[in-house]
This record gives C-alpha cells, structure tokens and sequence, in this order.
C-alpha cells in the first residue's frame, strides 16, 4: 500500500472520484492549473481538463453560489476555500442556501456539494490563516461536518462526502498536511511517510460520516478530540501518565454520540479539546450533550480546553495553541476532581 | 476651514413623496420601434447605447412596430394575453384569501405581469430559471397547475412543499422553476453555476436569472456577473426594475448610474433595456438572449423597465412612501391592456371576447380555489404533518434528528 | 411614566441619543424616509436630517462595511438588519472586521457600531423571517451579544449599546414588539401599554450590557432563558406548577456568570430555553458552563429544550416553536431525575 | 442533440505559462501624453473611453509629456525616487530577514513602487487609506519610522500591533494608513463609509480604498461602487492591477471587460486607467481623482496598470506558473528606473548621485533594521507578552476573557 501524505490522500481522493464520476468537478482560487496553494489538487487540470479543475476569481461567494447552481443540474462540486478564514463571503450561500435548498424544495433540488478548506493553527499565520470555525457550521441544520485526523481518514472521509447527497464542509487541519504534530512545537514532526496512517489505499474506498475512531485506549476518563487536537490529546495523555481514552471524532454533524456516551459512562470523566476559541466552540455542544446523556457517571465535571476568546495572534501562537501542557494540566484537574 | 470646501452628503430622493402630484418627466421614453436590433453576436462594446435606451415594440396606437417586432403569432399572443390575465386573477383571489385570513402572505403582481409571461415563451423545456417572488407568470405561462400554487399557498396538506416554505415561495424542477430563496439575490450567481454545469456538460440548455432592481446592491449580483462574464455561461441575466424596493425608491440602489442595464457594461456583457410593460418587446429581447446562449455566445443582462402598482407584499402599504395615485401615471401604461389593444387593432381580439376571457379565467381560477381548498387552509382543514418537519433536512435522518422527532412524539 | 410598546421604546433610544451626540447615525433598508418595516426609526430622517438617518441599497455587506469606516472615522452609527435572516451576506465584515480592527490595531482603530436586527419566530414568517442566529456572533470574540424581553430593557440595553465602544449585536425579538408573548399562541397578547414593563422613562437611562435579571424567584431549579423564551419560561413555571427561577439573560456575551452559577447552586436544576436550533445554540455554552461551576450542586442533567435542528418550518411554526408544554415537560423531567 | 448545438466552457487561460516565451503583445499601450486631461467636474459618461486607455506621462525618451505633465517639482521628484528606493531597498532586507528565520513571513512590492509612493504625495494631512498588504510605500512616502515597521514584521517587543499581526500587516492612525486585513476587500467599502462620514460631519478630508486585481471580484468591492455611487461619497478606489493574483492571471478576474476600470462604468463613476509604473502619471491622476472628492464631486476608480515582478509572498514561487523572465518582457518597464532616467534627462540628478543615494539607503535601512532588531525578532529576543495577547479583544476585559488570563497564569 503506497504511503501518501495528507496532502497526496486528499488528492487522490478527488482523483478517483473524478475518474469514477464525470459529473465530479473540482475549482477553486489557483486549484486549476497551479494546483492550489497547498497543492492538493496538483495535475488534476492536466489529467480531466480544465472545465473539470479550475480556477477561479477570487469571490467565495461566486465559487459556493455557482456551485450549488451546479450541483441543482446535477453535478457534483468539491471545491476549495484557500483557508477556513476565507469562508466568510460564502456564509449565506453555505447556511441560506445549500444547506436549506433540499428541505424548501421538498427533495426536488438538492445540494450535494463539497467544501473543502484547511483549518487551524501552528503554522504562524497570524488571525487570517489559522481559524478554526466548525461550530459556526455544525449550528446549520442541513450540513454536515468533517475533520480528519490523517491521511487514510482523509481520503476515506473526502471520498464519502463527495459521494454524499448532502453538502459538506470539510475542515483540513493544516498543520497536518505533512504529518501528525502534538504541539510540541519544538520537536522535529514525524513524516506520513514515517506513519503508519500515512497507508492509504490507491483506488476507492470511503470512511463512514458519523462514526468516530478511538485512538487511544482508557479506563480513566474520555478526551474528545478532532484533527491535530488528537495528537495533542495522545501526547498529553502519554505525558501526564494518565489512562485516557482519545476519541477522534472525524465527524461533528453527524455525530457519533453513541461512542462517545460509551466511553464516558466507562471512564466517568471528560476533556474536551479544540483549537478554536472557547465561547460557543464545539466543545461546548460536546459537554451539553455529555452531562445530558452521562450524568449519573461523570464523577467530575467536563473540561474544555480550547483556543482563547481572542483572534488568534501571530507572535504569541504557543501561548493560544491548546498544547499538551495545558491538556494535560486539565487532565490531572479532572482526575483530582 | 473654509465654508465653501466643506464636504455633504448626497443622499437621493424620489421626486415626489405621499402629498405631491406624480411626476415621471424624468423617465426619457424613446419611441416604440427607434431601438436596433443588433445580431445576436454583436461585440458588445458596440451596442453599449442599448444600456442607456428603452427596446419597445408596442406604440400608443398599439401597432408592433420596429425591428425586434413579429417574434410571435397572432394564436401566440392571445395565449400570451391569457397568461397575463390568468395571473392577474390569481393575484386578486389570493390576495383576498390572504385577507380572508386563508394564508399567512401573499405578493402580488400588478402591473409586471408581462414581464415573467413573456419571458418564459422564449425558454425551451429543460431550461431552468433561478426566479425570485415576483415572477409566478413563469409558472402560469408554463403550464404549472394553478391548483398546485395554491396548495403552496395554503400550505395545505396537499402542498407540494410541506408546509416548509412560506406562501408564494414555489418550486417544480419539472417546470423550469427552481426553488424561491427568501434571501434576495443567492439565486443570481446560482443561475450563473447552472449554466456553468450545462455548458460543461456540453448539453444544449441554459439558465435564467431573476433580481429585482433593489437587490442588483446584494453581493450576489456581483459575483453572477463576475462568473458569467469570466466563463461565458449561457445564462440570461434579468433585472427586473419595477421602480420600487418596498419603501425605497431604485435611485438608492441603482446611484450616478442612470440605468441598472449599464452595471453590465464593466463586464463586457451584452446589456439591454426594454419596455417591461410591452408583452412582444419582452419576448422579442429573451429571444435574443436566450439565442446568444444557446449559441455558446455567453450571458445577456436585460433591465425591464416596469412599475410595482401594488403593495410590495401583504405586509405593505405605499401609501406611507408614495402619491397614491402614481401608479396611474406611470407612463408605459398597463400590460394587458396593451396587449389587449393591440390584438384589437389587429382585428384578433375584441372587447366582448375579453369579457368573456376574464369571466373564464374568473372561473378557472375560482374553481382551483375550491379543489385547493378541500385541502386545507393555513389554519383550517389538511395540512402537513409534524413528521413533514422533521423530513428532508438531509437525504437520510440522522441519530439526532431522529432522536428529536421522537421527543416530539411524532 | 409613558407607557411605550418595545418598538417606541427602541426608537426612543435611538432618538435621545441621537439627541445627545451627533455622531451617532442610523441607517439601513427603508429606514429613513418610511421608518423602517417594524417601523423603529419612524420620525428620526425628519428630526435629526437625512445625513444622520437615511436609505441604504439592499446590501448588508455594504451597510455594515460602511458602518465599520464611519466607526474608524469616528461616528457611532446604529445600523439596521431588516431581518436576523439577512445578516449573513454582511457576516464576513461584521466577524472578520468589526469585532477584531480594536484588536488589530492595537486601539488605534475601534468600531463602536450597533447591528439592530429583529429575530425569532412566532409570526409565521417562515424560514427567511424567523431565525435566531446568536450562537453564530456568541463564539466571535470581539462581539458583544444583547437580547432585550422588554420595552424598558430594551432602551436601557439599546443605549448602553449606542454608548459602548465595542460593536453589538442587538437582536430583537419581533414577537415581543407590541406586547408579551408566552408561547400560547392561540390566547390575545396583553399590550405593552397594559404591562408594566412597558413602563419606560422619557429621557436617558442605562441598563448594563453584562448584567442577568431575575425574572421570577423560585427554589426548585433555575431556567435559562432570553427574549420571548422568557415568557415561555414564566408560564412553563406556572402551569407545570414548578418553583423555578427564571433569569432573563439579556446579554450572552458578555455572560452574567455570577447570577446564574449563584441561582443553581441554590435550586440544583437547570432548563436553558432558547429558540434557535439545538445543536450549537447558545444553550450549549450555557449548559458547558453550568455543568463546569455547578458540577457538586447539580441534582439533573441540564435540560435543553430549543427549537428542532431543521431549518424554521412555516405551517408547523407552533410544533417548531419551544413552547410552555414543551418546557413545561422539561421542568417536570428534571425534577423527577 | 446535434454536436453543432453543444455548448462548452470557456476558461481563459494566460497567453503564456512555463516554458513559453513572455509575450505582452496584447497589451496596447498609448503613446505617452496622448491621453486628455478632462476637467475634474467632467460628466463620467464623457470619458468612458478613459477606462479602456492608459494614461502616461513619462515617454520612451525619459520626457514627461501631455496634459497630465507638470503635477511635481524636481525637488519633489526627487524625493518620489527616494521613497521607491527606500521601499525597493527595505523589500529586500525584510525578504533576506524572513529567509533567515528572523519573521514568518513578507510579501514585497518589486514593480509596484510608483504607485503606493506617487499617490501619497496626492493626499492631505488627516486623509484615510484603507491599504492591501501592498502599499507600504503610503507608509514610508508618508514619514511612518521604517523602524516601526520593522518591530511589527517581526512581533518583536517593540511591536506597535503587539505581536498580533502577521508581518506587514501595518496599521498607523497618525499616518493615514488603516488596519491592513488579511480577508481580501473588505476595507474597499470601509473606505466608503469612512468617506461618507466625512460627508456627513462636513469635514474636508477625502478616503483612499485599495484593492488588487484578482480581489475585485470579491463582494466588498460590489457594495463599495454602489455605496460610493450612490452617496457620491469624498473618496478615491484604487485597484492594482499587477496582472496576478498568486497564480492566477488577471483574465480571470476581469472576463470579458477588458479593463478593471470598465467597471465603473457601471455606476456613473469616473474611471481612469494610467500606466502604474509612470510616477509622475500615477501622481497626476491621484491629484485629479483628489480634487474630485475634495470638491464633492464624488468617487473615482483608478485602475494601475503595473506588473508583480517578485513572487506573491514569501510562500509562493512564481516559476510554477509563469515564464521566469515574464517580467523582464513587461513593456511599462521598471518604475524606478523610469523616473530616475526623466531626473537625468532633466539634469537634476545623475548616475552617481543614484548610486551614491542607493548607498545611503542601504545604510538608513541596515541601521533601522539593527535598532528593530534590538528589540528582537520573532523567534529569538524580546516578544510581546502573553498578557498583549488577552489585551484589545475588548475596551474594558470582559469576565470571562479575565477568568481565560488568570488560567493562562498571565
Ligand atoms: C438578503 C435580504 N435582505 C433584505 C430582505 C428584505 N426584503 C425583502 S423584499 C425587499 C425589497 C426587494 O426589492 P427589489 O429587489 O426591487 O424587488 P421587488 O420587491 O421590487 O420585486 C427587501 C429589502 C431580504 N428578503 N433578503
Ligand atoms: C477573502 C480572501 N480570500 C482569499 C485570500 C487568499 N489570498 C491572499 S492574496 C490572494 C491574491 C490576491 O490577488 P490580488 O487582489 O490581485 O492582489 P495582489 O496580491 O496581486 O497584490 C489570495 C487569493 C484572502 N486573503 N482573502
Ligand atoms: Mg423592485
Ligand atoms: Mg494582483
């Protein structure tokens, strides 16, 4: 099984959908022939054309507007944001229109488009390159919601959404592209092709949306997890000496609530961790719906450790980064608690 | 500093408020049959003048004159007539059952009956429009069973949608018609995305466009001519500028730029000005446009000139905002009158035969009524179920939508 | 005292500050010469001149985009959303500029701005006229987020907003503008000019942004609410017989955390109302925080009860809107845990 | 369906990619000083052909020719040429200082120097930019200390932004120069509205809007001409056109207008487009477009015409999309170069004085470069604080931002 980066996942992804389905297209700022800033979509021009793979004036608006006019015909759009902190233009397109044009037409017009952006921090991109904004999306009826952790998630993740009937938004933590990171932004990063996750598959396959993944076994108590944060979690997990189990979502709408009530009842305590800030983060949905459905097993109150409520700065991005300091701090609070 | 070299603040105004006489001096109407009618793959940069200008075919005597007339046969034009009147009657039943209490909302059309009816003869089935509330003559005109409106309407338990959308929010893929947003203009780069998909595809149909002239302001609009223009979709962009956004007068949104039609000029897009209150120019000018895009020679903007003679909505009343009488004074007259005269003076229609039309229509109309109404009413009989509700958020229910509905015991 | 329904109330905010500080404008679609659809800026063009409250094109991207510049320059303009629903073409500026140039610069830029918008259901209006999208400016730091229940609250808020430095969202329950609503739908509405809460003082006043107002005291658990849900929240109370304590939130951000920690640790119990859709609401945060403070009090899971995650159906408004039954149900539930 | 009927896709494409040899032929470009010089209270519709022209000053020979000749002193164009070398000089310490780790991050301005530099010269005391991330040169045309710009690119203690923004993402109240945003656009209608308020309070001072090429297509660039049209609003809206946007040729953004000027055309506003590597002629048309406004004559669109000669930013490498020596082949040439050739035919400055300038602006630039980096670079010396962090998301910190500090144990 080849080995492929986050980035290479991502690509395959498109191309065996595109190979498999030609109302599959694929467009986006500088995602024709360049490829895209982060290359993920590198040669798919020269291999389906350019009315396949394009690019696009620079209006996220236009390119989710005139993506759900094309999935109404028929087709299936996977396009690109350049960065989540780009999305803004489009968010009437996204929440008053694609996520809402299947229930006001009672199924006549459907919207089954990708929206493809990368996400998070840990790169010093300053408060425009680094956002992570899921819970503005997972408060929309009608969308769905991804995050992948690794390559072979990744393409098995991108592979359903494209082939789902439904619009999805799909969050790419940046800072793995290349390879896991844990926050520990000192220390060199693991290569995916150093990673045993970094095996993916050539041709078709998909993960599941909705279901998450236990990374990490533990009787102690459960941290929730997506993307990056789930390195962070196993580190500081690790770190701390603490039996925790890692959920990694992969998928925040739907939900997996079913493992996750699982584990909790298991271990009887719960961290919840996030890159994006804390005030209405997802994370507060995540520990809504534990102390409803876990009450009489938690022995200690949910955490959040999160992104603070401020923009994200530039030069003090380890001091806002949620790293395995500060999970693991919040691990051994739970723990005492 | 120095009075003189003070700056201000130009805000426009209407020339006439509640009170004043009307006064449309200001609207330059060239006379019918002046405009040319260039090819249809004229360079765009040499037909500029036509962004500026009216395109009408209909004169005072009610004759079809000029180059953009005789697009339509005699037996076409009196079902053209039908069309219109059929809408009219539609809008006052519906209006007078919103009254009754029957609906929660009603928008009418009055006076822009033309502009939707005769726009839709120029389409081809497959083609599809992006209408926004003020365009059901597409579905009159298209064949859409007034009955399944009305169900709409009522959200009735027959309601094609549900009960989901509030009244006149229609939509029938099969008829061309796609899904009315509540939020203006989402739906102009939309039609701009569909033509995209049709012209990849390499399929032969194209898209329509909808906007009123207050909404050319939202980003949408902008992002439509952006993608339109850079792609060549074949697409017929139309800006349908009935003078009014509910209270505020189209020199707020339309500025220094005399018309709205000249927006398309910074796109190199083929931009047209017609005679909305003129049942043959409209269709003579879609015909154009829908030509040059199923030539694969790209998008057309059209600005129909025509007048909102009621109330924006059932929630509106002009009275507070402009003369009540300026609808009278509008200067290109009524279109069905118009159109009525002129099969008159053609010798194909007659006042008795009108009469006799509007007593038919009268009762077509009054009959799907009463079919709609063993239905249900909004507040009265069949109506959709709480199940409907939780329906069609997504292709398959997910755990927590499922989980909600039994809460709610249904 | 006048008597003045929450529509003169907020008018008369905007007047007497109007009155008091040139700088502040008011502008919007048709809310000049007409007053605007809910008629909140009647009077004002003829007052205070049509340079300092006037029509806008249909654009609220370009509303609140030129709000933020006038901000930068120095007014303090209090600008009009027709609707809540129709603020997402103006998202981008109101997240990514509006509530982080103060940041962004340092101080040297700020953006004293105030969105008005109406929001919530309950007026058949169907799904472009009945949104509550709060949780949507709640997890944006840099925003402030006020909800008034009442005409007094409504000026004393609105001024305080007008006055504050920071830009505020100001959402006003269209249900609760010409008089109390408690979810029963099919019983009259007292007018505010028989409520005494339509009581409002002539000239200028302040409620504080930040402050909670305990609506109804009671022992046995403590309700959440805000705007019209807290009249739901009143009635639920009564007619399930329950002893709750109501508090009318008024401001989510910044969040009086002191009042409702204080409530639950006394009662035990927690309902959060709202009528936004449940996953990610700001019900979510609500419940996040109190289960963190009040972990050691809490003898039930914290209930939500919201509207459902579908997009706000027209003909089944009342089977969507969280009414006194299902709160009600709610109440009974959590006392019985 | 017949193969005659099938519509496609058009999807501009760059006359040339890598490998191709530059090739600029369909670039027209007018004689210089053969462009007219309208009066500034022109009607915008007497001067469309404006928006398809190039207005230029400075001919082959070094000569400042035409109509738009004559808006500066030698002293002035002197210092004009100071500032170009100062920016081109500080461009390349700062990208030399982010290759060696000392910030994150720089986006230069090779090629684009006369633009930023020239059009401050046509501003007043208390006037407003609202700038892209490439018009620093309104930074050090301006007198803003290089040194201050230096501590923002690299967060350092001495960071007037306290380390919150990425490098050169400059803001300086006192020098006209607004809170550079990272989102594309956004500050076009901010302009606007800063300029309406200046309108509205009767004050005298004008708002300068800036936005690239590939950004016009963005939504704010939308509500700002209509803002600016409709309230004709005291304020000049620039776009750069460096024919790229990272890698996407301007032809994707422009379609089938032609120009980026075209676009105000559509609004009844003045466009202008003028040769953005021609200091004198960038400085002329700033002049005319700031007397517009300072008059309450309203907006004008100016569109430069110039070439990104260096890469997007410091994470782009152009190679991968177009020739290498595309930018040698750029017919409007290098805007240093030009003025400092017209300062020589005119005899009031000299090969050596150049080189002997360049020397001393190397010099200024090493020693503001020393004295930031005193107060440290991005990753090593003195940083902003944790605390400069929890600071400024609020006027007053705000309970639960309190609560998030004391955590972070700051
Ligand atoms: C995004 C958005 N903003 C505001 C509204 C409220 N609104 C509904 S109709 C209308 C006026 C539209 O005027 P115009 O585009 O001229 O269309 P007309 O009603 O005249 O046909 C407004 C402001 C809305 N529906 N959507
Ligand atoms: C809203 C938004 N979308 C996308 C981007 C990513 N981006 C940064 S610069 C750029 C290209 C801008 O091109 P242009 O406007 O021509 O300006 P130039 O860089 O050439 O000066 C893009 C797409 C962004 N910063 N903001
Ligand atoms: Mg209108
Ligand atoms: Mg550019």
């Amino acid at each position: 099984m080849p080995r492929m980066t986050m980035i290479e996942a991502i690509r395959s992804a498109m191309d065996v959908t595109m190979g498999r389905d030609e109302t599959v297209v694929v467009f986006g700022e500088d995602v024709g022939y360049f490829g895209g800033v982060f290359r993920c979509t590198q040669g798919l021009q020269q291999k389906y054309g350019k009315t396949r793979c394009f690019d696009t004036p620079i209006s996220e608006l236009g390119i989710v507007g005139a993506a759900i006019g094309m999935a109404a015909y028929g087709l299936k759009p996977c396009i690109e944001v350049q960065f989540a902190d780009y999305v803004y233009p489009a968010y009437d397109q996204i929440v008053s229109e694609a996520a809402r044009i299947r229930y006001r037409s009672n199924g006549q017009f459907t919207c089954p488009i990708v929206i493809r952006m990368p996400t998070g921090g840990g790169i010093f991109g300053g408060q425009t390159h680094s956002q992570s904004p899921e819970a503005l999306f997972t408060h929309v009826s009608g969308l769905k919601v991804v995050v992948p952790s690794n390559p072979f998630d990744a393409k098995g993740l991108l592979i359903s959404a494209i082939e789902d009937p439904d619009p999805v938004i799909f969050l790419e933590p940046k800072r793995l592209y290349n390879g896991p990171f844990d926050g520990h932004h000192d220390r060199p990063v693991t290569p995916w092709s150093k990673h045993q996750l970094g095996d993916v598959p050539e041709g078709h396959f998909s993960v599941p949306l909705g279901k998450a993944e236990i990374r990490r076994e533990g009787t102690a108590v459960t941290i929730l997890a997506y993307g990056t944060m789930v390195y962070v979690a196993e580190a500081a997990a690790e770190e701390a000496g603490v039996d925790a189990e890692v959920i990694d979502l992969r998928s925040l709408l739907p939900l997996d609530l079913d493992t996750i009530v699982a584990s909790v009842k298991k271990t009887g305590r719960c961290v919840v961790v996030h890159e994006a800030t804390l005030t209405s983060g997802f994370g507060a949905e995540l520990a809504a719906l534990v102390q409803e459905h876990c009450f009489y097993h938690l022995e200690a109150p949910i955490a959040r450790v999160t992104g603070w409520d401020t923009p994200y700065p530039h030069a003090q991005e380890w001091d806002y980064f949620p790293g395995p300091r500060r999970v693991g701090e919040a691990l051994l609070e739970v723990m005492e608690a | 500093m120095s009075e003189e070299h003070k700056l201000s603040l130009h805000v426009p105004e209407p020339e006439v408020r509640p009170g004043d006489t009307p006064n449309f001096s200001n609207v330059v109407i060239p006379k019918a049959g002046s405009v040319e009618r260039p090819p249809v793959d004229v360079d765009p940069k040499d037909i500029r003048e036509l962004a500026y200008s009216i395109i009408r075919v209909l004169n005072r005597q009610g004759e079809a004159v000029g180059p953009w007339a005789g697009t339509l046969s005699d037996e076409e034009l009196r079902e053209g007539l039908r069309h219109m009147m059929t809408l009219r009657a539609f809008d006052a039943r519906m209006q007078m059952a919103q009254r009754q209490g029957k609906t929660s909302f009603y928008m009418q059309h009055m006076g822009e009956e033309a502009v939707s009816c005769a726009f839709r003869r120029a389409l081809e089935p497959g083609d599809m429009n992006f209408p926004t509330y003020r365009q059901a003559g597409l579905l009159i005109a298209g064949g859409y069973p007034m009955v399944e409106m009305m169900n709409q309407i009522y959200s009735n338990e027959a309601d094609p949608l549900k009960g989901r959308q509030l009244p006149i929010m229609y939509s029938s893929k099969e008829h061309g018609f796609f899904s009315i947003s509540g939020n203006l203009g989402t739906q102009f780069i939309q039609a701009v995305g569909w033509a995209m998909a049709s012209a990849i595809r390499n399929d032969t149909r194209l898209a329509a466009g909808w906007i009123g002239d207050g909404s050319t302001a939202e980003s949408d609009f902008h992002a439509a001519l952006v993608f339109a223009s850079t792609y060549r979709a074949p697409v017929v962009l139309n800006i349908v500028n009935n003078q009014w956004a509910i209270s505020t007068f189209q020199g707020i949104a339309r500025g220094g730029s005399g018309t709205f039609a000249a927006r398309g000029l910074g796109f190199g897009i083929p931009a047209l000005r017609v005679d909305g209150n003129d049942y043959l120019a409209v269709h003579a000018v879609a015909k154009w446009a829908a030509e040059r895009a199923r030539r694969n020679l790209g998008p057309t903007l059209i600005e129909y000139v025509t007048y909102r003679v009621g109330a924006h909505s059932t929630s509106d009343d002009p009275s507070a905002y402009r003369p009540k009488t300026e609808s009278d004074a509008w200067p290109l007259g009524d279109p069905v009158i118009r159109l009525k005269n002129h099969l008159i003076v053609k010798g194909t229609w007659s006042e008795e035969r009108h009469k006799q039309a509007e007593a038919e229509i009268l009762d077509t109309v009054i009959s799907a009524q009463k079919e709609a109404e063993t239905h249900g009413t909004l507040h009265a009989g069949g109506k959709p179920s709480t199940r409907d509700m939780f329906e069609g958020v997504y292709a398959t229910m997910p755990p927590h939508l499922r989980r909600q509905r039994q809460k709610a015991g249904v």
